[in-house]
């Protein structure tokens, strides 16, 4: 969002007594007033239509949040610069499993209210045209289980907030061979795609509501040999670099008879080299560093953060806040350099 | 003074129509100058957190966040006077922070009363001393949404005190709005930067 | 919970300055007294349908440590579901806790009972006062009615007199020398004001809109209001307490308007405590006086 | 039909052998001994058909509980929806009843009813079978019609009475508290026997009906009913509470008083 | 000494009493049939919560075992399989009660026992019986009714004695309370002596229940 776009619109000064002490920092006037804060009127002009992030009495129009104004025709709304995840229909998410109900999933997404994932808005193993029986709801625990994690895109969202998924298309389902690791919402930038391969054998999710899956790249064949781990280590949320799952321990091989349940295992590849895990650690810690910087995250600026932090041969040592903050000017170099 | 509290984080559940705010006032045991135990069950702790619960249940729109739970934990790790006017403060700035709508500040700030001469914000010595009073006040408003007194005050000064309240909290709320245009600014700078 | 059509009514006709029980809106409720005749320190108070009952004890304890000249003094204010149903046994509730509190707070901490003058031997015995407020029926104004009855048992009580002899300390019976009144400071009286609105928060806010206010509220009053203040003051014109947790934001001028008019009604109560005092102190002294009378007619 | 004080412990001396009894209030079938056992204190009434084949014994007292029973005319105040059925408040801390979406005359799964909380329904009692969930609608189960039952608007008040007085206003016809009320004013009421009065005199408290249709389409519950506030509307408003206050005070009241009552009642305002 | 007895005190209560027998004086309040908490909800009959609140101070062990006396009395008398899945509140507050120390209850059981009666009356809980309470002393043998403290602290032993009542009866023995030195004998003997005191005590009853229902029916011609 460009500070031009955000327009101002006949605010009247506030009568405070002695402000304009404070208010003489050193950015422009212009930038200052794109903010709104709670109970600041933004109009008194009735034609404009209340948006999200206000509220109105009689013609007056004020802010509930603090944020920027936005105006798309007659609508004016407020966006907050921080808040919980909004969830919008198509938005590509991630999110983790709480509850396994009545036909459906309770599904974490970062927003107020956990989002709903019908049994029918799944691909089950067997085929996309599979009728769902009774056994389906039965052995729903087998397919999903509270922890999972999954990608998934908002398919609508109901009239009392609550938003529902789907994941019937192959690029969504659950999410193996990688680390989970949540940023602040307003960071990803919305885009055609959010999933892409990262140089270093690493794929990244990007999801809307903030929460991020790096992983192993994977061939696109699902035909591999599927491999139980005794230890049946499961990948969490921790986004300690040490924390390498699954290292070393005894593998069991053993065919699986159906594809398609493939999709649903819970075991992690048990090819995956050092060198991928540690780069996907190092990855886990540059989105982390970006975050820290409050800088919005991207494709490319996970990759200039990736190349910027090979500074650092140690992937634990980019925790530290130095470390953090000159990846962040890199990037912002390497972006002004660029133009 | 008071720290803020951590993120205030909505979890799922409760009431059908509204946002139930759920405030957790922890304070810390070295907050003052004698190492005390307090309880979060003790009488005093339960009222202010009764107190900012139902402040805020006015000011922030709760219609919006039907069957939620907006949960504030407060970590009070040092005070020196004005304990319940440094929450509400902070407690406003941090559900701000949050994005949840409110619809106005609340700022609020302690006053007492020394000799004939109100005096504004005091700190704990002097709060021993004489007698204060807290009020929060909404907006650039004169109404008040929370009022403490604990102490003697003779009725005919209360009009006095009052009226440097009020101000003083007008300037609190200018103060945290400054401070929330800056974050707001350096913020909406580094977004922009793409 | 209460119904829409009554919460509308009561609205309604407050923002018409008309109550349910056709009282005013400044006007409380109509109060009995009722104060034991045997013992000293027991009252019972009823405002309209709400009751309570206080009862005054002293005992000889050792005072706390940092304060070794203060006697004790406690204020015990349990609330059971006998009150009614809203009030659970077991667990103690956030309004509960306020109700205590506010009490508490206007009569302990205010030092409307003198506590060096309950030091009997400094650093080893003090008299320890428990006041038990019992609150039997509740419909509305638990805070009002409840300090007014604690206040009007502690300027009732009377413990008994004491002397010392070589470091022992004698409790002399009731019967054998008069007792002794406490020493009360000063009368703190609560006041409650409820506070009704008929707008939507938008109009309080950033509108020009006037809060309606109405003293003493019923329990179907306390269920529908969005707000309410607690008042207590003494007839020197002092305030001890104001304590206004949230609820609808008020004006501060109404605020001091309140308190203004409120003294009226502070002024009102103390005198009646001390009228019901008096009558049941003459009371007392004539059947004191007949029994005398019977004891020397018998001989 | 003598009137006779019974208490817990006493002997019915009714005969049971060979006629038919129907027990009512107040009576209870010890199941394990087959007794017949006064279990209230109350005037008993026992009522033999003139056959001598059937008798119906129950006592008559006065209580503050509802206890909910088949076929009762009952007032609920909505707390809360579960699936398709209301949750409905018969009186304080009591259990709550049952009241489906679908009890409604020309209810279907497309066109339920719109309740919102706190509103107040009139109903019947459906079923009442203490083990499990009791249930009450509004339809007429002969007719499927409305039979006087749904909801009853907010131009009215409601205040709570002892169930006795209640079951006197409900059942008997020939009572004179409503004609006495009647001699005042003008005024329509809804008695349920769990205690509950609706009642509103001359138009009550009116709401203006646009603004409450654009309210339920903004569903915005915060606007503010507009209310009109002429004078008659105000002599209604005084009028309803004045007439809850006389029917609360006829309970504790000789008949000669009512008379007394109602002006008093009427002077307040 | 005589009862004084007053029934519907509390406007909030289903039902209540209060009764004064000498120097102890105590209400009862009594809610139900009302909705119980979940983990007090009994499937096939009603629940009874029961509190005592002293007239001094916090509640103790004390009251907690007089709670238990009256909860294993009244859960036979109350008919509790007519309210299935229900609550049945009891709060006995004593608001005067002339024991100093924690020595002697007995005035209090049979003041809680009598009251209760009332409340229940007043609640219009269904009773299986009737039911009264005695409070007796043996001094030297000496029978005495509602002792003082300073007699009860005199005496030898000290029982409470509780019947129940059936068509104006002393039936059945439901609840006998007997502490301090005695001989089998003499419970014996207090127990037929009480039995006239107990059905005295009802006669009270019926005269005030039959008051009450005048008073509740005041409106009917």
């Amino acid at each position: 969002m460009n500070v031009s776009d955000v327009i101002s619109i006949t605010r009247p000064t506030p009568a405070t007594i002695d402000s304009d002490v404070d208010m003489s920092d050193d950015e422009s006037t212009q930038v200052k007033l794109s903010i709104v804060t709670p109970g600041e009127m933004v109009t008194d002009d009735p034609v404009w239509m209340k948006g999200h992030g206000t509220y109105f009495l009689e013609d007056k129009t004020y802010s509930s949040v603090a944020g920027n104004i936005s105006r798309v025709n007659r609508l004016l709304s407020v966006i907050p610069l921080k808040g919980r995840y909004q969830p919008e229909t198509g938005d590509h998410i991630i999110g983790r499993i709480t509850e396994v109900g009545n036909k459906r999933w309770k599904v974490d997404i970062g927003c107020k209210q956990d989002a709903i994932l019908m049994l029918g808005s799944v691909n089950l193993p067997g085929g996309v045209l599979r009728r769902k029986s009774e056994s389906d709801e039965l052995q729903m625990r087998n397919f999903l289980k509270e922890g999972d994690l999954l990608n998934a895109e908002v398919q609508t969202i109901f009239n009392n907030g609550i938003a529902s998924l789907h994941t019937r298309s192959l690029k969504y389902g659950k999410l193996r061979n990688g680390i989970f690791l949540r940023v602040p919402s307003n960071l990803i930038v919305k885009s055609k795609n959010h999933s892409y391969d990262l140089p270093g054998n690493v794929s990244v999710i990007l999801g809307i509501n903030g929460y991020i899956w790096l992983s192993k790249t994977t061939n696109s064949s699902h035909n591999k040999n599927m491999t139980v781990n005794s230890n049946a280590n499961k990948i969490n949320a921790s986004g300690d670099p040490s924390y390498v799952p699954g290292a070393g321990s005894v593998a069991i091989t053993r065919l699986e008879e159906e594809s398609s349940w493939e999709i649903y295992s819970d075991k992690n590849d048990p090819n995956i080299t050092n060198s991928v895990r540690s780069n996907i650690t190092r990855y886990n810690n540059v989105i982390k560093a970006l975050a820290y910087g409050d800088l919005g995250i991207t494709e490319q600026r996970i990759i200039m953060g990736y190349e910027a932090s090979m500074a650092f041969s140690n992937v634990g040592s980019m925790i530290d806040k130095d470390a953090m903050e000159s990846i962040c000017q890199d990037v912002i170099n390497n972006e002004k350099m660029r133009g | 003074m008071v720290q803020g509290p951590m993120e205030p984080s909505l979890r799922s559940q409760a009431n059908t129509t509204e946002a139930t705010i759920e405030v957790n006032v922890n304070v810390a045991n070295f907050s003052t100058f004698e190492r005390k135990k307090r309880t979060r069950t003790e009488k005093r702790i339960v009222e202010l957190k009764a107190t900012l619960e139902k402040t805020f249940e006015q000011s922030v729109m709760c219609n919006l966040y039907p069957r939620t739970v907006i949960q504030v934990d407060i970590h009070v790790l040092a005070q020196d006077g004005g304990l319940l006017a440094g929450m509400t403060n902070a407690m406003t700035l941090a559900l701000i922070d949050a994005g949840i709508a409110m619809y106005d500040y609340v700022s609020s700030v302690s006053a007492g009363l020394h000799d004939q001469t109100p005096l504004l914000d005091l700190n704990s010595l002097e709060e021993n001393d004489m007698s204060a009073i807290t009020i929060g006040v909404v907006g650039k408003s004169e109404k008040l949404a929370l009022l403490m007194l604990e102490d003697k005050m003779p009725l005919d000064q209360l009009e006095s005190v009052l009226a440097i309240a009020i101000a003083g909290s007008h300037r609190i709320q200018d103060l945290m709005d400054t401070e929330l245009r800056r974050q707001g600014n350096i913020r909406a700078s580094k977004m922009t930067q793409s | 919970m209460i119904s829409a059509n009554e919460r509308l009514f009561l609205i309604e006709s407050l923002k018409n300055g008309i109550r349910q029980d056709s009282r005013k809106l400044d006007q409380l409720r109509e109060t009995h007294i009722y104060i034991s005749p045997e013992e000293y320190g027991y009252v019972e108070v009823s405002w309209g349908h709400t009751k309570v009952s206080v009862r005054v004890s002293a005992a000889i304890d050792k005072p706390f440590e940092d304060r070794p000249f203060e006697g004790i003094f406690s204020i015990n204010c349990d609330i059971s579901s006998m009150a009614s149903q809203k009030f659970d046994n077991y667990k103690v509730g956030n309004d509960e806790v306020l109700i205590g509190r506010i009490i508490e707070k206007a009569i302990r901490r205010s030092n409307a009972v003198d506590l060096e003058n309950l030091c009997i031997v400094a650093g080893s015995k003090v008299w320890k006062i428990q006041v038990d407020a019992n609150f039997l029926n509740y419909d509305g104004g638990l805070i009002d009615v409840g300090s007014f009855a604690v206040m009007l048992a502690l300027q009732h009580f009377k413990k008994p007199d004491i002397s010392i002899e070589d470091d022992v300390v004698i409790v002399h019976d009731v019967d054998q020398r008069q007792p002794v009144p406490l020493s009360i400071l000063h009368v703190p009286v609560c006041l409650t004001y409820s506070f009704f609105t008929p707008y939507t928060r938008e109009q309080i806010l950033k509108g020009d809109t006037e809060e309606i206010w109405a003293m003493d509220a019923t329990m179907k009053e306390e269920e529908v209001r969005d707000g309410m203040l607690v008042i207590t003051m003494n007839k020197n014109r002092e305030l001890i307490q104001l304590s206004k947790n949230g609820g609808v934001p008020i004006d501060a001028s109404l605020l001091v308007e309140l308190g203004m008019k409120g003294m009226q009604e502070v002024d009102r109560l103390t005198d009646m405590m001390r009228d019901v005092l008096k009558k049941d102190e003459k009371e007392r002294y004539e059947r004191g006086n007949l029994k005398l009378l019977e004891v020397g007619a018998a001989r | 039909m003598s009137q006779r004080i019974i208490i817990p412990g006493d002997s019915l001396s009714i005969e049971t052998e060979g006629i038919k009894t129907s027990i009512g209030p107040g009576i209870y079938k010890n199941p394990k001994s087959q007794k017949v056992i006064p279990s209230s204190a109350g005037i008993l009434n026992v009522k033999v058909n003139k056959k001598n084949t059937n008798q119906v014994v129950y006592t008559d007292s006065n209580s503050k509980r509802y206890i909910p029973q088949a076929n009762d005319f009952v007032i609920g105040i909505v707390v809360g929806v579960i699936g398709e059925q209301y949750k409905i408040q018969l009186q304080e801390y009591s259990t709550n009843v049952l009241l489906s979406m679908m009890a409604f005359p020309n209810a279907t799964k497309k066109n339920r009813p719109n309740l919102k909380n706190g509103q107040a329904v009139y109903a019947r009692v459906s079923q009442a079978i203490p083990e499990i969930d009791i249930e009450i609608e509004c339809i007429d189960p002969v007719t499927g019609k409305d039979g006087g039952f749904g909801l009853l608007d907010e131009s009215g008040y409601i205040f709570d009475v002892n169930l006795n007085f209640a079951r006197e206003l409900l059942f008997n016809p020939s009572n004179i508290f409503l004609e006495t009320l009647a001699s005042r004013c003008q005024f329509e009421i809804a008695i349920g026997i769990n205690g509950k009065i609706w009642i509103k005199c001359g138009d009550g408290l009116k709401i203006d009906k646009d603004e409450t249709k654009d309210e339920k389409e903004d569903d915005d519950e915060d606007t503010p009913r507009k209310v009109d506030t002429s004078n008659s509307y105000l002599k209604d408003l005084k009028a309803t509470l004045a007439a809850a206050r006389f029917l609360t005070r006829c309970q504790f009241i000789r008949p000669e008083e009512l008379d007394n009552e109602l002006t008093e009642a009427f002077r307040a305002n | 000494m005589s009862h004084q007895v007053e029934t519907g005190v509390l406007s909030r209560s289903d039902g209540s009493a209060q009764l004064t027998i000498g120097s102890t004086k105590v209400i009862t309040s009594v809610n139900g049939p009302t909705e119980p908490k979940a983990r007090q909800e009994l499937p096939n009959l009603a629940s009874l919560e029961i509190v005592i609140r002293p007239a001094q101070g916090l509640p103790t062990t004390r009251e907690k075992l007089l709670e238990d006396k009256l909860r294993s009395l009244l859960q036979t008398i109350i008919i509790r399989y007519k309210y299935p899945r229900q609550l049945i509140q009891i709060v006995v507050q004593f608001l005067s009660s002339e024991g100093k120390s924690n020595v002697f209850t007995n005035n209090e059981l049979s003041a809680a026992i009598n009251c209760a009666f009332y409340a229940l009356i007043d609640a219009n809980i269904a009773l299986n019986y009737s039911f009264a309470a005695v409070s007796v002393s043996l001094n030297e043998g000496k029978y005495l009714k509602d002792p003082a403290w300073k007699q009860l602290s005199e005496s030898d032993s000290h029982h409470v004695i509780c019947f129940s009542i059936q068509d104006g009866k002393a039936e059945k023995l439901l609840l006998l309370e007997s502490q301090g030195d005695f001989s089998e004998e003499e419970v014996f003997d207090t127990i037929a002596k009480s039995v006239a005191e107990c059905e005295k005590v009802h006669q009270d009853q019926r005269k005030f229940i039959g008051e009450k229902i005048d008073r509740d029916f005041i409106w009917k011609a």
